[in-house]
C-alpha cells in the first residue's frame, strides 16, 4: 500500500494524513484498551473489546506506515504466540479452583466476599481471565494483519507463489500463461 | 413488531443463501457470514425483552433486557466472525492451487478426480510433479 | 478338547517357520483327531460359560454325539488332508511359480485351513445360536481365503467371493433366525429352546431362516452354483472342503438345529423338496462333467441332497440315517478328491476323457479309490452299503413312493462314481503318467481301507451316528445297521440299484444328450447366471446413479437447503398451528429499532446486486453496522460494541485477502447466466421461507424468560462482584463459552497460519 | 470435580502449548500422543467411575444449577467420548509414527479432542455449540493437511457445508431458549413439553438438519465423499470415526433425551431417511474402484442404520444405535488408516475391517447388525418388522458385496508384487508410489485391527455402555437423576 504509482500525489496527501492520524492515535487507543479492559465490570465492555481496540491501534500504524516501517518501530514480532500465552493465562485461571478443590472456574474472591481495590479496579481473578482474552484477541487481530501484510510482501517482492504451496496442476499453469 | 424482525431474519438469511449458491468464492463467504448474521439476530430477538441494558446500579422497577442471551450473541458473533477469517484463508489458498476463485472450474477439478479415481488412477499420479521437495523452513 | 480350538494360534506359531508349517499343522490335527476321539467315548462334555450377558449369550459348547461326529471329520480326515497337502501344496507352488513369476511361501494355507478346522469343530460344538453363527462365519472366511488361495488367478479370486457372498449373506438369515427366536422365547442356546418352542408360525419362519442358510452353505438348489466354482482351490482344499468342512457345515447346522425343525410339517416338506431336486440336478450334470473335480463338485450337491431328503423323511431312521450317510460320505469323497489331485499331479490333465488306464501304473491308487468309489455307490463290503440301507429304510418307513425316488437317486449315485473310477483307471492307457510321491497315496489309501472297514465292522460308525442321530431327533435312535442276507425290500432295493445302474451306464450314449441339455439349461436359466446378472446390474446401476451425483449434485449446496425446507415443512404440516402465529405490536418506542432492522436488511439485499468486490465489501459492513446500532436498541451495548468493533476488524481482514488477490482472478465467476440466477433464487426464496417460518413460528411464543435463568442471573450478579450483568456471564458465570469462543479465535488464528503461513505464528 | 475437567482439560492445555511449538519435531509429536493417551485414560477412568456409581455433575464456578454451565458425564456421554477419544489417539499415533508434515498438526487433533470432550460431558446447550466449534474449526484446518489441490478443495467444501450445519444448530440452540428460558439441558427438556408444538417441531428439523449434515446422511451427503476421498488417511480416519460422532451423538441427545415427544413424532421420517441412506449409500458404494471411495459411500450407508435405530427408539434401540455408532466409528477408523497404507499386512487389517462392515463375526460388526436387527423385530406391526428386517438384510447383502469387491481388487494379491497404490493418501516415505509404509505404522494398524477383533470377541464392556446410555435416553425427559 505503500506504493504510489500513477496516483503518486493523491495518494501521497492521504497516507500523510492518515500517518499523522495514526501517530497521535496509536498511545490514547491502547489507553482507552487498556481502560475498557479493567472497568470492563463496572461498565461496558471487556478484555474482548479491549483486545481488538487495541488490535485496531496497532492495524492503523500498518495501514499507515506500511509492514517495514511499523515492523521496525513497534514490538509486533511474535504477537501470535502472545495469543496463545493469553489462552494459557486464562485456562490457569479456570483450573485454579480445581487445585483448591472447587469447581472449574471457580473465582476468587468468593461470591460476597470482601474486595480488595486498587484504586477503582477490582483485584480478582475474573479480571486476570479477562486479561488472557485481551492478550488472545490483541495477539490474534495483530496476528492475522501481520499475516496478510506478509504474503503481500511475499508477493510484491516477486517471489514465486509456488513456493508456497506443493505443486503445480497443468491447466493452472495453462491458465496462468493465458493470463500473462 | 415480531412479524417485522422474522422477515428481516428470513431476508438476510435469504440473502445469504442466494450468495452462498453463487460461484464466486468470495461471495460465497459473504454469503456463510449473512446467514450468521442473521442467526445471531434471531438469538437477540429470542431474549426479546427489551429494556434498559443490564448494568447496576439497575433503575428501580425498570424492565432489563435479557443479559443471557447477549452474552450468547457475543460469543456466537465473536465464533462466526473468526470462522469468516478461516474461509478466507482458505479461500486464498484455493486461489493459490487453482488460480481461480470460480467454483464451476474447482467443481470440474473434482469431477476430474473423480474420473481419475474409476479409471484407477491415484490422486496423486498427476497433480503432484515427480520429486517434488519437501516443504522447507525458508530462513 | 480345547486343544482343538486353538490349533489355529498353535498353527500361527507354526506358520512362521515354512518348513515347519505341515508337520506342525498335520500333528496339531492328528493330536486334535485323538483328543476327540477320547472325548467322545469318555461320554463328552460341555462348557457354559457367560459371554456377553447383556444380550444372553453365552459361550456354550459340548461333544455330544453330533459334535462328536463332526468334529472327527474334521479332524480325522483334516489330518489326512494335511498330511497330503504336506506334499501337494509344494508341488502346487512350485507350478504357480512357474505361471506367475512369483513365489509363495504358502503358509496362509495352512492358517487358514487349521482355522478352518478349528471353526468347524467349534461349529459342530457350539450349543448356542449366535456362538454358532460366529463359527459358521469363521468357516466362510477361512473358505474365502483357501477358495482365493491363488490370488493371482481371477478366476479363484471370483469363485472365492462367489462363496463367500453366497455364504456369507445367507449366513445372516441364521442370525435373523436365531433373533426371531430370541424375540419370542429370549434364549439362544439351543436346548432351552428346544424344550420351550411349541410348533407353529414361529417355529417355522426362525427354522426357515436357519434352514436356508444352512442349505446354501451344504451347496442345495437354488445355491448350488457356487460349489463348482470353488473347484478352483487347490486340491486338498476341495477334498477337505467337501467332505468334512464347509459344505457338511450346512447340514451339520441342519443337523443340529433338527429339533426345532421337525416341530414344522412344512420344513419337513420342503427339505423333502429341495434335497430331491438337488440329488437331481447334482447327479445329472455329474454325469456329463468332463473334468474331474467337476464331476466330483456336483456329486457332492447331489450327495448332500441325500442328506438333506433324509432329514426331510425325518423320524428316528430320518435322522440316524442323515448321519450315517455323512461319515460314509465324508470317507468316500475326501479319497476321491485326493485321488483326483494325486492322478493330475501325475498326468498334469485335469479331463476324464484325455487320461485312462492308470490302473496299471497305479495300482494301489487305483485300488484305494476303487474301495471309496465303491463305498460312495453304496455296493456290498463297503461303509456306502449300509448308507444306501439306511436310506431306504428311513423312505420306507414314509411310504413306497419316496422308495422309488431312493431308488432312482441311489441309481444316479452309481452312474457318475462309476463313471469317474472306470473313466480314470479303466480302459486303454492314454498319455504319460509320473510317478507320484507316497505322501500322495497313502492318505487315500487310509481312506479306503476305512470305507472298507466300515464295510464290515460296521458298529463303532453306527454307534456314532446314533449318538449323532440322537442329538438330531431329540431321543434316543435304536438303529442298526447289519448284513441281512434275506429278501428284506432293502437288500430288494440295492439290488435294483445295481440292476438299473448297470443299465444306465451302458445306455450312456442314449440319455446323454438330454443330461447335456439339461446342465446346458442350467447354464442359460439358473441361478448362477441370475447370479451374475444381478451383480453385473447392481454395479451398471451403481455407476449410473454415481454419475448422476457426480454431475448433478457435487458441489451443489442447494441439496442440503432445500431438503432442509421440505422437513421444516413437514414438521410445521404434522403439527396443529392454531393460534401459533403472533403479529406483534409496534409501538412508538420501537421505530428506532424498526429503522435499524430496515436498515440491516436493505443494506444485506444490497449486497446481491452489487458487482465490484471491494464495495461488496463496504456494503457488507454497513449490514453489519445497521445490525449493530439494531442490537443497541435491543438494550444491549456490549453486543454493540462488539459487533462494531469486530465489523470493523473483519472488514479489514476481508479487504486484506482481497488485495493479495489479482481483480481478474477475483472477478471469476461473479456474474452468473440468468437462467441459473431464477433457479438460485428460487432455492434461496426456499431458504428464506424456511429461516422465517422457523423464527416466526418460535419468537410468536411467548418469551419463557420471566423464571427463566436470565432473572437469577442479574440478581445473582452483584454476588460475582460485577455491576455489569452481561461481563460477568462473560467472565464468570458461563466463562466456559467464552474461553471456548476464545480458543476458537486462537484456534482460526493458528489455521490462517497454516494456510498462508506455513503454521509459524506470525 | 477433578474427574470431569481431566478429558476436556488435558488436551487443551497441552493443544495450547503445543500450538507455540513445532509439530514436525518427533518430541512434540510424542508429547501429543502422551497428552492424547494421558486423556484417554481420564476418560476410561471416568467411565468406570460413572457406570458403577451414576452420571457425575459440576457447576463450573461453583454456582448453583442453571446459573453456570453444568458439565456432566452421563454413560451416553462418556460411550462417545471413550470412542471418539481412542480414534483420535491412534490416528495420532498413525500419523507421529509416519512423520507429521505439518506444524500445526499435534495441536489441532488436540483441540478436535478438547472439542469432542466438551460436546460429550456438557450439559449446556450453548456450550455444546461452542464446543462444537472448536472442534470444527480445527477439522476445518485439519482436512487440507498436507495441502494437495484435492485436499485443500476438501476443506473447502468441509468447512462451508458445516458451517451452515452450525449456523442451523445455532438457531435450533436459541429457539430452545426462547421456548424455556434456560440453557441447562435437564430444565429445557423440562419445559420444553409446555410449549407449543409447532414451534418445537421447527426447531427439531433444524436440529436434524444440522446433525444430518454432521453424520453425512442422505440427502445432505454431498460433502462427504470428496472429503472422505481427498483428505489425508489419519485425518479421514479423525474426521469419520471420532468428529461425526457429533452427529451421532447429538441426535441421541437432542432427539432421546431432550426432545423425546418430537422424537416419537418424527420418528416415521427419521426412519425414511435412515432407509435412503442405507440404499443410497450401498448402491454407491458398489462400483466404485478405489477403498477410499468405497467406504466414503459406506458411511453414507452406515449413518443410515443409526437413523433407523433411533426413530424406533425404545431401550433396545436406542442401545442398538449407540452400539451400530461406536463400532462403525472403530470400522471407520481401521478402515481409513489402512487405505492410507500399502505393503504386506496392510490387506489384512482392511479385511479385518471390511468383515467387520459386512457384519462377520468375530469383527465387532455383526454385534451391531446383530442389536439392529433385534430392534427391527420389536417394530409394533409386523407388516413394519418385516420391511425393516428385509431391509437391514439388504443393506447388508450390499456392504458385503461391496466390501469384497474392492478388497479384492486392491489387496487380494500375491504378496510379492507390490500391491497397486491404494488411491487416496501420498506415501509416507518418499521413495515413490510403490514403496511399502514403514513398517512400525502397518504393525500399528495390525494391532489396531487386533483390538478391534477383541472388540467383537469381548462385548461385553462395550454392550454395558450402549446399555446404561440407552437407559439414560430411555429414562425419559431430563435424562438421568
Amino acid at each position: 500500500m505503500t506504493e504510489g504509482g500513477k496516483k503518486a500525489p493523491v495518494e501521497g496527501v492521504t497516507s500523510t494524513l492518515t500517518q499523522v492520524i495514526a501517530k497521535v492515535l496509536l498511545v490514547p487507543t491502547l489507553m482507552i484498551a487498556v481502560a475498557t479492559l479493567f472497568k470492563g465490570y463496572a461498565q461496558t465492555g471487556d478484555g474482548f473489546s479491549a483486545g481488538v481496540i487495541a488490535a485496531l491501534a496497532i492495524v492503523l500504524q500498518y495501514l499507515a506506515f506500511g509492514r517495514e516501517v511499523v515492523e521496525r518501530y513497534l514490538p509486533v514480532q511474535g504477537l501470535g504466540t502472545l495469543s496463545w500465552l493469553g489462552l494459557l493465562l486464562a485456562l490457569g485461571v479456570a483450573a485454579v479452583g480445581l487445585f483448591r478443590g472447587d469447581a472449574l472456574f471457580t473465582h476468587y474472591p468468593a461470591p460476597g466476599a470482601e474486595v480488595i481495590h486498587i484504586g477503582t479496579v477490582e483485584v480478582i481473578t475474573a479480571v486476570l481471565f479477562d486479561v488472557g482474552i485481551f492478550l488472545l484477541v490483541f495477539g490474534y487481530a495483530v496476528g492475522a494483519v501481520r499475516i496478510i501484510a506478509g504474503v503481500i510482501q511475499r508477493q510484491e517482492s516477486g517471489e514465486p507463489e509456488e513456493e508456497a504451496v506443493y505443486h503445480d496442476t497443468e491447466e493452472r499453469l495453462a491458465r496462468r500463461e493465458e493470463r500473462a | 413488531m415480531i412479524l417485522l424482525i422474522s422477515l428481516t431474519i428470513a431476508i438476510i438469511f435469504g440473502a445469504g443463501a442466494f450468495l452462498i449458491l453463487q460461484r464466486n468464492l468470495i461471495r460465497i463467504v459473504i454469503g456463510v457470514i449473512l446467514i450468521s448474521n442473521a442467526a445471531n439476530l434471531y438469538i437477540i430477538a429470542a431474549g426479546l425483552s427489551r429494556g434498559e441494558p443490564p448494568i447496576y446500579p439497575l433503575p428501580e422497577g425498570a424492565q432489563v433486557s435479557d443479559p443471557l442471551v447477549q452474552a450468547m450473541v457475543l460469543t456466537a458473533i465473536v465464533i462466526s466472525s473468526s470462522i469468516a477469517a478461516i474461509l478466507l484463508a482458505l479461500v486464498y489458498r484455493l486461489y493459490v492451487s487453482h488460480d481461480t476463485l470460480d467454483l464451476e472450474e474447482i467443481s470440474r477439478a473434482e469431477r476430474r478426480a473423480a474420473e481419475r479415481l474409476d479409471s484407477g488412477e491415484s490422486l496423486d499420479d498427476r497433480e503432484s510433479s515427480e520429486g517434488r521437495p519437501e516443504r522447507e523452513e525458508r530462513p | 478338547m480345547l486343544a482343538v480350538v486353538a490349533a489355529p494360534v498353535a498353527a500361527l506359531s507354526g506358520s512362521l517357520r515354512p518348513g515347519l508349517a505341515a508337520p506342525v499343522g498335520a500333528g496339531i490335527a492328528g493330536l486334535a483327531a485323538v483328543a476327540t476321539l477320547v472325548g467322545w467315548l469318555s461320554g463328552g462334555g460341555a462348557v457354559d460359560v457367560a459371554w456377553a450377558p447383556s444380550l444372553d449369550l453365552r459361550f456354550a459348547i459340548e461333544l455330544d454325539g453330533l459334535a462328536a461326529l463332526y468334529s472327527l471329520l474334521a479332524t480325522g480326515i483334516g489330518f489326512a488332508v494335511l498330511v497330503y497337502s504336506s506334499r501337494y501344496l509344494p508341488l502346487h507352488l512350485e507350478h504357480e511359480r512357474e505361471a506367475t513369476g512369483t513365489s509363495d511361501p504358502g503358509v496362509r494355507f495352512y492358517f487358514f485351513i487349521l482355522l478352518f478346522m478349528g471353526s468347524m469343530v467349534g461349529l459342530a460344538m457350539a450349543q448356542d445360536l449366535i456362538l454358532v453363527f460366529v463359527f459358521w462365519d469363521l468357516t466362510a472366511i477361512a473358505s474365502y481365503y483357501l477358495i482365493g488361495f491363488d490370488r493371482h488367478k481371477e478366476e479363484s479370486r471370483a469363485s472365492a467371493l462367489m462363496a463367500l457372498l453366497v455364504t456369507g449373506i445367507t449366513a445372516v438369515l441364521l442370525l435373523i433366525g436365531a433373533l426371531v427366536f430370541y424375540a419370542a422365547y429370549g434364549t439362544f442356546s439351543i436346548p432351552e429352546l428346544v424344550e420351550l418352542t411349541e410348533p407353529g408360525a414361529l417355529v417355522t419362519l426362525a427354522g426357515g431362516l436357519i434352514a436356508v442358510a444352512g442349505l446354501a452353505k451344504s451347496a442345495q438348489v437354488p445355491f448350488q452354483f457356487w460349489l463348482p466354482r470353488a473347484m478352483a482351490a487347490p486340491t486338498p482344499v476341495s477334498a477337505y472342503l467337501h467332505s468334512a468342512a464347509m459344505v457338511a457345515a450346512g447340514v451339520l447346522l441342519i443337523g443340529r438345529v433338527y429339533p426345532l425343525l421337525q416341530k414344522s410339517e412344512v420344513l419337513l416338506n420342503a427339505l423333502l423338496v429341495i434335497g430331491l431336486l438337488s440329488i437331481a440336478v447334482g447327479g445329472i450334470i455329474a454325469l456329463t462333467r468332463n473334468v474331474m473335480k467337476q464331476l466330483l463338485a456336483y456329486s457332492t450337491i447331489s450327495q448332500y441332497g441325500y442328506v438333506v431328503f433324509m432329514f426331510g423323511l425325518g423320524g428316528e431312521y430320518g435322522a440316524m440315517a442323515a448321519s450315517f450317510y455323512v461319515i460314509a460320505h465324508a470317507l468316500s469323497k475326501s479319497a476321491l478328491f485326493l485321488t483326483a489331485g494325486a492322478v493330475t499331479e501325475a498326468t498334469h490333465e485335469t479331463e476324464i476323457s484325455r487320461i485312462g488306464g492308470l490302473a496299471r501304473r497305479m495300482p494301489l491308487l487305483a485300488a484305494a479309490s476303487g474301495a471309496a468309489a465303491a463305498g460312495l455307490a453304496a455296493l456290498p463290503l463297503t461303509i456306502g452299503f449300509f448308507k444306501d440301507e439306511l436310506l431306504f429304510d428311513a423312505a420306507l418307513e414314509r411310504g413306497a413312493p419316496f422308495a422309488g425316488l431312493a431308488l432312482l437317486a441311489a441309481v444316479l449315485t452309481l452312474a457318475y462314481t462309476w463313471r469317474f473310477w472306470s473313466g480314470v483307471f479303466l480302459g486303454e492307457a492314454r498319455g504319460h503318467a509320473e510317478r507320484v510321491p507316497w505322501a500322495l497315496v497313502a492318505p487315500v489309501a487310509v481312506l479306503g481301507s476305512l470305507v472298507l472297514v466300515g464295510g464290515i465292522l460296521v458298529e463303532p460308525f453306527a454307534a456314532l451316528a446314533r449318538d449323532a442321530g440322537a442329538a438330531s431327533f431329540d431321543a434316543p435312535v435304536e438303529v442298526e445297521p447289519a448284513y441281512h442276507l434275506e429278501a428284506s425290500p432293502e437288500n430288494l432295493l440295492a439290488l435294483a440299484t445295481y440292476a438299473i445302474g448297470a443299465l444306465v451306464i451302458l445306455s450312456r450314449p442314449i440319455w446323454i444328450g438330454a443330461a447335456r441339455a439339461f446342465a446346458r439349461a442350467g447354464e442359460l436359466a439358473g441361478p448362477e447366471r441370475a447370479y451374475n446378472a444381478a451383480l453385473r446390474g447392481l454395479n451398471r446401476f451403481s455407476d449410473f446413479i454415481h454419475t448422476i451425483e457426480v454431475r448433478d449434485l457435487r458441489g451443489r449446496v442447494a441439496t442440503i437447503l432445500v431438503p432442509s425446507g421440505i422437513l421444516v415443512g413437514l414438521g410445521i404440516l404434522a403439527t396443529p398451528s392454531g393460534d401459533v402465529y403472533r403479529v406483534g405490536e409496534v409501538t412508538g418506542d420501537d421505530v428506532p429499532l424498526v429503522l435499524a432492522l430496515a436498515a440491516a436488511a436493505i443494506a444485506t439485499v444490497a449486497i446481491i446486486f452489487t458487482k465490484k468486490h471491494v464495495t461488496l465489501v463496504l456494503v457488507l459492513s454497513s449490514a453489519g453496522f445497521a445490525t449493530a446500532v439494531a442490537f443497541a436498541f435491543f438494550g444491549a451495548p456490549d453486543v454493540a460494541l462488539v459487533a462494531i468493533l469486530i465489523e470493523t476488524l473483519i472488514t479489514l481482514l476481508v479487504l486484506g485477502t482481497l488485495k493479495l488477490i489479482p481483480r481478474k482472478v477475483l472477478e471469476s465467476g461473479a456474474r452468473i447466466p440468468v437462467r441459473q440466477v431464477w433457479r438460485k433464487g428460487s432455492v434461496a426464496a426456499v431458504a428464506g421461507a424456511t429461516a422465517f417460518v422457523v423464527a416466526w413460528g418460535t419468537l410468536s411464543q411467548p418469551s419463557a424468560v420471566e423464571g427463566g435463568a436470565a432473572a437469577r442471573l442479574t440478581e445473582l450478579a452483584p454476588e460475582a462482584h460485577a455491576n455489569d450483568v452481561v461481563t460477568v456471564i462473560l467472565a464468570d458465570f458461563r466463562a466456559l463459552d467464552t474461553i471456548g469462543e476464545v480458543t476458537v479465535v486462537a484456534l482460526v488464528l493458528l489455521g490462517v497460519a497454516t494456510l498462508l503461513f506455513r503454521g509459524r505464528l506470525p | 470435580m477433578t474427574l470431569l475437567s481431566l478429558p476436556i482439560g488435558i488436551t487443551w492445555v497441552l493443544g495450547t502449548v503445543l500450538a507455540m511449538l513445532d509439530g514436525r519435531r518427533p518430541l512434540v509429536g510424542w508429547l501429543s500422543v502422551a497428552g492424547l493417551g494421558a486423556s484417554f485414560v481420564s476418560v476410561i477412568v471416568l467411565s468406570v467411575t460413572v457406570v458403577q456409581n451414576g452420571p457425575l455433575e459440576m457447576v463450573a464456578g461453583g454456582w448453583p444449577e442453571g446459573v453456570g454451565i453444568q458439565l456432566r458425564a452421563d454413560v451416553l456421554g462418556v460411550t462417545f467420548a471413550l470412542v471418539s477419544s481412542a480414534v483420535i489417539f491412534f490416528a495420532l499415533v498413525y500419523e507421529v509414527m509416519g512423520g507429521v508434515r505439518s506444524r500445526t498438526f499435534p495441536a489441532f487433533v488436540l483441540f478436535v479432542n478438547t472439542g469432542l470432550m466438551g460436546i460429550f460431558l456438557t450439559g449446556d446447550i450453548f456450550n455444546f455449540y461452542v464446543f462444537f466449534e472448536i472442534s470444527m474449526v480445527a477439522a476445518y484446518v485439519l482436512t487440507g493437511y498436507r495441502e494437495r489441490d484435492y485436499q485443500v478443495r476438501a476443506a473447502f467444501i468441509f468447512a462451508i457445508v458445516n458451517l451452515i450445519g452450525s449456523v442451523i444448530f445455532l438457531v435450533a440452540v436459541g429457539g430452545l431458549y426462547h421456548l424455556t428460558g434456560s440453557l441447562d439441558m435437564q430444565i429445557v427438556a423440562e419445559r420444553i413439553t409446555q410449549a407449543e408444538l409447532a414451534p418445537t417441531v421447527s426447531i427439531a428439523a433444524a436440529i436434524l438438519v444440522a446433525f444430518g449434515l454432521k453424520l453425512g446422511l442422505f440427502p445432505f451427503h454431498y460433502w462427504l465423499p470428496a472429503v472422505y476421498v481427498g483428505s489425508h488417511a489419519s485425518v479421514v480416519a479423525i474426521l469419520s470415526g471420532a468428529l461425526a460422532n457429533i452427529g451421532g451423538y447429538g441426535l441421541l441427545r437432542f432427539g432421546g433425551d431432550i426432545l423425546p415427544e418430537v422424537l416419537a413424532l418424527g420418528a416415521p421420517v427419521i426412519i425414511i431417511l435412515g432407509t435412503a441412506s442405507i440404499i443410497y449409500g450401498a448402491l454407491q458404494a458398489v462400483s466404485r474402484r478405489s477403498p477410499a471411495e468405497v467406504m466414503a459411500y459406506s458411511a453414507i450407508g452406515q449413518v443410515g442404520y443409526i437413523l433407523i435405530a433411533l426413530g424406533i427408539g425404545g431401550p433396545i434401540g436406542f442401545a442398538a444405535a449407540v452400539l451400530y455408532a461406536v463400532v462403525n466409528s472403530l470400522n471407520k477408523l481401521l478402515l481409513f488408516l489402512a487405505i492410507g497404507l500399502r505393503g504386506p499386512l496392510v490387506g489384512v487389517a482392511f479385511a479385518i475391517g471390511a468383515f467387520s462392515v459386512a457384519g462377520v463375526p468375530p469383527a465387532p460388526g455383526f454385534l451391531g447388525k446383530l442389536a439392529l436387527f433385534r430392534t427391527g423385530l420389536e417394530m409394533e406391526s409386523l407388516a413394519n418388522s418385516i420391511a425393516l428386517v428385509t431391509l437391514i438384510f439388504l443393506g447388508g447383502a450390499l456392504s458385503f458385496l461391496y466390501s469384497f469387491q474392492v478388497y479384492q481388487r486392491v489387496y487380494m494379491k500375491p504378496d510379492q508384487t507390490p500391491p497397486a497404490p491404494p488411491m487416496q493418501t501420498d506415501p509416507f516415505s518418499a521413495g515413490g508410489p510403490n514403496k511399502p509404509s514403514p513398517l512400525a505404522v502397518r504393525g500399528m494398524v495390525v494391532v489396531l485391527a487386533a483390538l478391534v477383533v477383541a472388540v467383537g470377541v469381548w462385548p461385553e464392556p462395550l454392550l454395558v455402555l450402549s446399555d446404561g446410555a440407552a437407559a439414560v435416553l430411555a429414562g425419559g425427559a431430563g435424562g438421568a437423576p
